[in-house]
């Protein structure tokens, strides 16, 4: 039993996740309320103003309005450095080796040891080499994944305040033309390198992602069919009241069954109208029932096909053939060295993180707790929660920031999406490399009739069940 | 159809598989060593690191300088410097040098030492800033009496009897081990080893070959040493000392006439080699086998008898 | 000791070599071969001229007797301070049976002119194996292989000067003397 | 399932491209000159030499007791063998009779050596089809338990200099056998491991399945041995066809695939998985049948060490194929020549004929699957 690794991965995990939220925390914290409340003379214990002047108010809603953009810019390289690490860490884990665990308390600080030496690092251009592209071409892989998130950071804190940037009605779609720019900066980066391997590379990325594209974009475009909306926050809002409720599992098309369990349970002393409940889920009994079955398998295949499609999309085992090593060297970014590299390497477990959100606001119920409504509600949670709350409240008395909502749907989507990108370092761990025939005859043949047909499915099953109700 | 969702789904259960057995893996226990921390016991056999031994009993030098290490090293990487005493008749090990930046390791040397002088320690931690360093002279090669009679043990050599009469060509090997070290032994004893060689290096490589050339006793060390220089001086002089003068005198490190020297070498070896009374019988080989005829060899494979 | 080997010549001279299995074989279909003293291990050497050697090799591999279809290796020998001869030796071999055979093609290296190389027909067109070992040792025994589709260097670079493996080459730098200032170290 | 696409339409220029010496996946220094067209390759043609290290000369110009430390070089993955096909050239020119006990070592490291052989090919070759980090570091522990053994029994890791013309060098003690025993009766249990992870997986199986086909009459015109050629339909197997040392006394099956029409990449992989189980087989019976007292070596070992005047040429079933020893001796110090037949190099010039036709994800695949050596190729 390898219990002292495991403990020692969490251990790393817990800290460094409290180290970024902690930043994050204070960036955001200090940005959007501390220095807008001082100047606007809103704070408490000290100088009170009555009437903040135009210019001085101008200034705080400016720096309100920053905060989603450097909550982003704070929250992303220290968590791909710590992905990268808890990457290494848990590959580590599978094959019985222990991972890089000598620079600082087990390896803390061993990603900002190698950022540090890439940042030192010789930025070669090769000869050839189109220079302006060649340093343009990480700029813009790497942009698209701080600016495609934005819609996600509503989302993912409960529609909080500060992080209403862009509750654009369209918000999912916003995203998905963000996360198609970075092959641009993929084929223009092997175009420029003047090399053949890295031309190869880029090229294939561009096919590949065309191609995977489609059976992602059917599968989102599938989730808000079900969802009946396209606006990231509402379809997370939807979503609330336990994992039954959640898209994955047909989008509530479950809800009323959980409740049959406490009841069989004689949990619940209050009668019970089961017909009653059911006849508000499932209109027509026994082929809504089915129906729902169908939901469920059909949303779970869809996950399943997002993942897939993200895969794809961001260039991770078994589909990084645009970098595929042992044919290709390292792709696209083969040419690259020093802090251009850095940034090509920082925006792919970006992008990593990207992906694992939307499908965790997607499809998992992006910051809502798993435990259905109903157990939780039978929990002392209140008083302990009260209890906390009159703790705190002297210190967040009109600067409220952390509110339980805000940190607990916080909490969650930071945990679906660790495990989502645990799955993927699994099966990066696991399984070996498609090759570029074979991925886009699984990417057309495969996935895109599997989509188009789950597709309809979800249609025509989706009328039957009453979702999210 | 059915075909196609009977492979979709033997796809899924064997990736399923594949990855519950690396996810299983998680929970064993890691195979590595956490290597500077932890270091492995090697073997006793290991081929390490070579050095001399000196008797773990007495500690005398166990070299008799009979070149067979030189001879048969593959990459030429051993060079000893001996001369013959001009009282006993012996000869006297001077310096002894082996490039551990050509050694491969081979252990070759090990086996043909008549007296278990030259041994494979299991030291492999000999990482340097430069090629010079990696040559390593009778200082840093000897080892102390501790380490020697911790390798003798460890690798279950038999004990050398003491020498009737302690030779002054063990005198280099007694300085050296005359410096007593701490550690029990181990791989701490070689360790300590290397760090009083590397300590000791600046002086041995000045002063090595006089030393071991003039010292008897320890104290004789420094009266002796502007002799054995003199001597030097006059070999320096004579350009004609070719093999004829090296069969019967010192043996210098030379830095010419390099062709000369082996058969020199070979003829004061072959006494030395009866004289330790080892039953290796290389030296007088090649001439024998010389005179015969290849065709006589291939006939006599060819006898059916 | 030597006793027995004066004896033993003494049978050279007395029983020059049987024609052998092989032998016979060939001259069975016209070819001439001479049986050589055995390679240690009863495997059966002839000699072949080389104008012979392609007819021989195209019988000896086609033929259902002997099937020598594996061409283990082609080596170049300089035995010209034993027999004055540089020898293209091939060890055939059989995948199916049991069979074995070294052929053995010697040129005289006094027929051969100042500045030119002994040359021995190439076996190519028959094995493609053979390229390779033909163009090695064409690179370090110095056997020029006639009709070889790509006669060059394999092992050594394509500039390297003479042929390592004759026994007169005389290494230009000797890279494992560190006295020599030009040595590889 | 192979897709055979193939531009005839649509002329476009072809791309050269040279892959290695510096590449990661050409095992060493194999420099591959590749012209594509498109992604398929028109016409491939291995570069070799780079790692050329004169083993051939050197064996002319040092003694047999020097050489013998020399040749585990030649093929550093299976050390064993190539000391075991020299002292089998020698021991033949030399009549000297080779102990029993000896035989067995000989045998028991020899396979030891193959499995070491065929567990790194293992790893490497699913890093070339890109499983990066997982898998390939399973194979890898087990040789690690390996290595460690030969580091006890012959002092070193990989260059063992451990057989020895006339016998073996050192006789293993009660503790390494009894560690030896283990390991091979958990090493089944592992390739179990290697095959759920790997055999039927359904990337695994796309990539590998009806690429690289080698018939076996193209196989048999490039002297092809080894796991490659009985993969392709021949069950020659030196152990069995030509035994030799204590090969007959020991159970095992030499396994092949009756494919004429050509095995495929998949094929060869199956069949060093079986290799792999049956070695540990031979293992097993030659811990039980080992004798415990004897000579080890009817030879001594010095640096007088020399054998008879004439020539030999014995062969060995090394992991790769025939790795064969020509030897000749005027009875001297030194050799007259020494010829290496190694079986990577023959089974790489197959190389320029598999590849062409095939796109170049393929490439690393196929040349990973013929399982060559560079320092074997190039020696």
């Amino acid at each position: 039993m390898n219990a002292a690794e495991i403990y020692k991965l969490s251990r790393l995990a817990i800290f460094w996740l409290s180290v970024t939220f902690g930043a994050v925390w204070v960036a955001c914290w200090g940005v959007g309320v501390f220095i807008p409340s001082l100047i606007t003379g809103k704070m408490p214990f000290l100088l009170q103003v009555d009437n903040p002047s135009t210019t001085v108010v101008f200034i705080a809603d400016l720096l309100r309005s920053l905060t989603p953009i450097l909550s982003l810019l704070v929250f992303i390289p220290i968590n791909a450095m710590f992905m990268v690490l808890f990457e290494r860490r848990s590959l580590a884990l599978f094959t019985v080796r222990m991972g890089p665990n000598r620079h600082g308390f087990d390896g803390l600080a061993q990603t900002a040891a190698d950022a540090v030496k890439l940042l030192f690092k010789e930025d070669i251009t090769p000869r050839g080499a189109d220079a302006f592209m060649f340093t343009l071409a990480p700029i813009i892989f790497f942009a698209p994944s701080i600016f495609g998130a934005l819609p996600l950071l509503a989302a993912v804190t409960n529609n909080h305040d500060l992080f209403k940037v862009a509750n654009l009605p369209t918000g999912i779609f916003y995203i998905l033309a963000a996360a198609s720019i970075p092959v641009v900066a993929l084929v223009m980066a092997g175009w420029a390198s003047n090399n053949k391997y890295s031309l190869v590379g880029g090229l294939r990325s561009a096919a590949q992602a065309i191609s995977y594209e489609i059976p992602l974009v059917l599968s989102l475009v599938t989730m808000c069919l079900l969802a009946g909306t396209l606006d990231v926050v509402e379809i997370v809002e939807q979503q609330k009241g336990g994992i039954l409720n959640w898209n994955i599992l047909g989008g509530g098309a479950l809800s009323g069954y959980d409740k049959l369990a406490p009841y069989w349970l004689n949990l619940v002393d209050t009668s019970f109208d089961t017909s009653a409940m059911f006849g508000q889920f499932y209109p027509v009994p026994w082929l809504s029932s089915i129906m729902a079955f169908v939901l469920v398998i059909c949303t779970v295949l869809l996950f399943g096909l997002y993942l897939t499609g993200a895969c794809a999309e961001i260039n991770r085992i078994p589909f990084d053939l645009p970098e595929a090593e042992s044919e290709l060297v390292s792709g696209y970014n083969t040419e690259y060295s020093g802090i251009k590299f850095a940034i090509f390497f920082l925006a792919e477990f970006t992008n990593l993180f990207v992906v694992s959100s939307i499908a965790t606001v997607m499809f998992l119920g992006g910051g809502d707790n798993p435990i259905p409504k109903w157990i939780l509600d039978r929990l002392p949670l209140e008083p302990i929660s009260n209890a906390l709350g009159s703790l705190l409240s002297p210190l967040i008395k009109d600067l409220m920031f952390i509110d339980p909502a805000t940190f607990w749907a916080a909490f969650w989507v930071i945990v679906k999406v660790y495990s989502i990108v645990f799955f993927a370092i699994l099966v990066r761990g696991t399984l070996p490399r498609f090759r570029i025939d074979q991925l886009m005859d699984f990417g057309w043949k495969r996935l895109i009739p599997l989509a188009l047909i789950l597709f309809v499915v979800v249609v025509f099953a989706r009328t039957w069940v009453v979702c999210h109700g | 159809m059915a075909n196609l969702l009977d492979r979709a789904v033997e796809s899924f259960k064997r990736v399923g598989e594949g990855l519950k057995t690396v996810f299983m893996h998680s929970f064993r226990e890691p195979t590595t060593q956490e290597y500077p921390e932890k270091i492995q016991d090697l073997a006793p056999h290991f081929r390490g690191r070579l050095a001399l031994a000196v008797n773990p009993d007495t500690g005398d030098h166990l070299c008799i300088s009979c070149r067979q290490c030189e001879r048969v090293c593959p990459d030429k990487c051993i060079e000893i410097t001996a001369h013959k005493s001009p009282e006993t008749n012996k000869l006297e090990l001077i310096d002894f040098k082996i490039d551990h930046g050509l050694c491969m390791f081979c252990g070759l040397c090990t086996e043909v030492c008549p007296t278990t002088c030259i041994i494979n320690t299991n030291d492999f931690e000999m990482a340097d800033y430069s090629r010079e360093s990696l040559i390593y002279d009778i200082k840093r090669l000897t080892l102390t009496q501790d380490e020697s009679t911790y390798y003798f043990d460890k690798k279950e050599l038999p004990r050398p009897k003491p020498k009737a009469a302690a030779k002054p060509a063990a005198a280099a090997g007694a300085a050296g081990a005359a410096a007593k070290s701490a550690a029990a032994g181990g791989d701490a004893a070689a360790k300590a080893a290397a760090a009083k060689a590397a300590a000791a290096k600046a002086a041995a490589a000045k002063a090595a070959a006089a030393k071991a050339a003039a010292a008897k006793t320890d104290d004789g060390e420094t009266k002796a040493e502007p002799k054995a220089e003199s001597k030097s001086e006059e070999k320096a002089a004579e350009p004609k000392a070719d093999a004829e003068a090296a069969k019967k005198d010192v043996v210098e490190a030379k830095t010419e006439d390099i062709t000369a020297e082996p058969k020199a070498d070979a003829e004061a070896a072959k006494k030395d080699v009866v004289e330790a009374k080892t039953e290796d019988k290389a030296a007088e080989a090649p001439e024998k086998d010389a005179k015969k005829d290849v065709k006589e060899a291939k006939a006599d494979e060819k006898d059916p008898e | 000791m030597a006793e027995e080997k004066e004896k033993s010549i003494e049978k050279i001279v007395e029983a020059p070599p049987e024609i052998g299995r092989f032998g016979q074989f060939l001259k069975e279909h016209g070819i001439a071969s001479e049986k050589l003293p055995d390679a240690a291990g009863g495997i059966e050497v002839i000699s072949l001229d080389a104008k012979n050697l392609q007819s021989a090799l195209k019988i000896l591999r086609s033929s259902e007797e002997t099937k020598l279809d594996l061409l283990i290796t082609v080596s170049g020998v300089d035995s010209r301070q034993s027999g004055g001869t540089f020898d293209s030796v091939y060890h055939l071999w059989s995948y199916d049976n049991l069979n074995e055979l070294v052929i053995k093609v010697k040129i005289k290296a006094d027929e051969v002119e100042e500045d030119s190389l002994p040359a021995v027909p190439s076996i190519t067109n028959m094995w493609p194996a053979a390229n390779w070992h033909e163009r090695e040792t064409y690179d370090l025994v110095g056997i020029k292989y006639l009709g070889h589709p790509y006669p060059r260097r394999i092992l050594n670079p394509w500039d390297w000067d003479g042929h390592p493996l004759r026994h007169d080459y005389v290494q230009i730098v000797d890279a494992l003397n560190d006295k020599n200032p030009h040595s590889f170290r | 399932m192979s897709t055979e696409i193939k531009s005839t339409e649509l002329k476009t220029d072809e791309m050269i491209i040279n892959m290695g010496p510096q590449h990661p996946a050409t095992h060493g220094v194999l420099r591959m000159l590749l012209t594509l067209d498109g992604e398929f390759v028109k016409h491939a043609e291995p570069v070799i030499g780079h790692l050329h290290r004169a083993q051939e000369w050197q064996g002319q110009n040092r003694t047999w007791f020097q050489y013998q430390a020399l040749i585990d070089r030649v093929d550093y993955l299976s050390g064993m063998f190539t000391s075991w096909a020299m002292a089998r050239s020698c021991e033949v020119l030399d009549e000297c009779e080779v102990p029993e006990r000896a035989e067995y070592l000989r045998v028991m490291v020899s396979e030891m050596n193959r499995i070491s052989s065929h567990l790194l090919w293992l790893g490497t070759y699913l890093i070339d089809l890109g499983a990066m980090f997982g898998f390939p570091f399973y194979p890898f522990r087990e040789r690690e338990k390996l290595l460690d053994l030969f580091e006890e029994i012959a002092g070193q890791r990989m260059m063992f200099n451990y057989i020895r013309i006339g016998g073996v060098q050192r006789a293993p003690n009660d503790a390494w056998l009894k560690r030896l025993k283990a390991f091979t009766e958990e090493f089944e249990d592992r390739v179990d491991e290697y095959e759920a992870i790997v055999t039927e997986n359904p990337i695994f199986l796309k990539r590998t399945k009806e690429i690289g086909i080698l018939p076996l009459s193209l196989a048999k015109q490039y002297g092809v041995t080894g796991p490659s050629i009985r993969a392709s339909g021949t069950d020659m197997d030196l152990r069995k066809t030509k035994p030799y040392s204590v090969y007959p006394k020991l159970e095992f099956d030499v396994h092949w695939l009756d494919k004429p029409e050509g095995g495929d990449t998949w094929d060869r992989y199956i069949l060093r998985i079986r290799e792999m189980r049956e070695s540990n087989k031979i293992i097993k019976q030659c811990l039980d049948m080992l004798p415990t007292e004897g000579e080890l070596s009817g030879k001594k070992q010095n640096a007088g060490l020399r054998v008879k005047a004439g020539e030999a040429f014995s062969s060995v079933e090394s992991p790769r194929g025939i790795l064969g020893c020509y030897v000749i001796s005027d009875g001297k110090d030194k050799a007259i020549r020494f010829r290496w037949r190694n079986p990577s190099f023959c089974n790489l010039s197959v190389l320029s004929e598999l590849l062409v036709g095939s796109p170049i994800a393929d490439i690393m695949a196929i040349f990973g699957s013929v399982d060559v050596i560079l320092p074997d190729v190039d020696r």
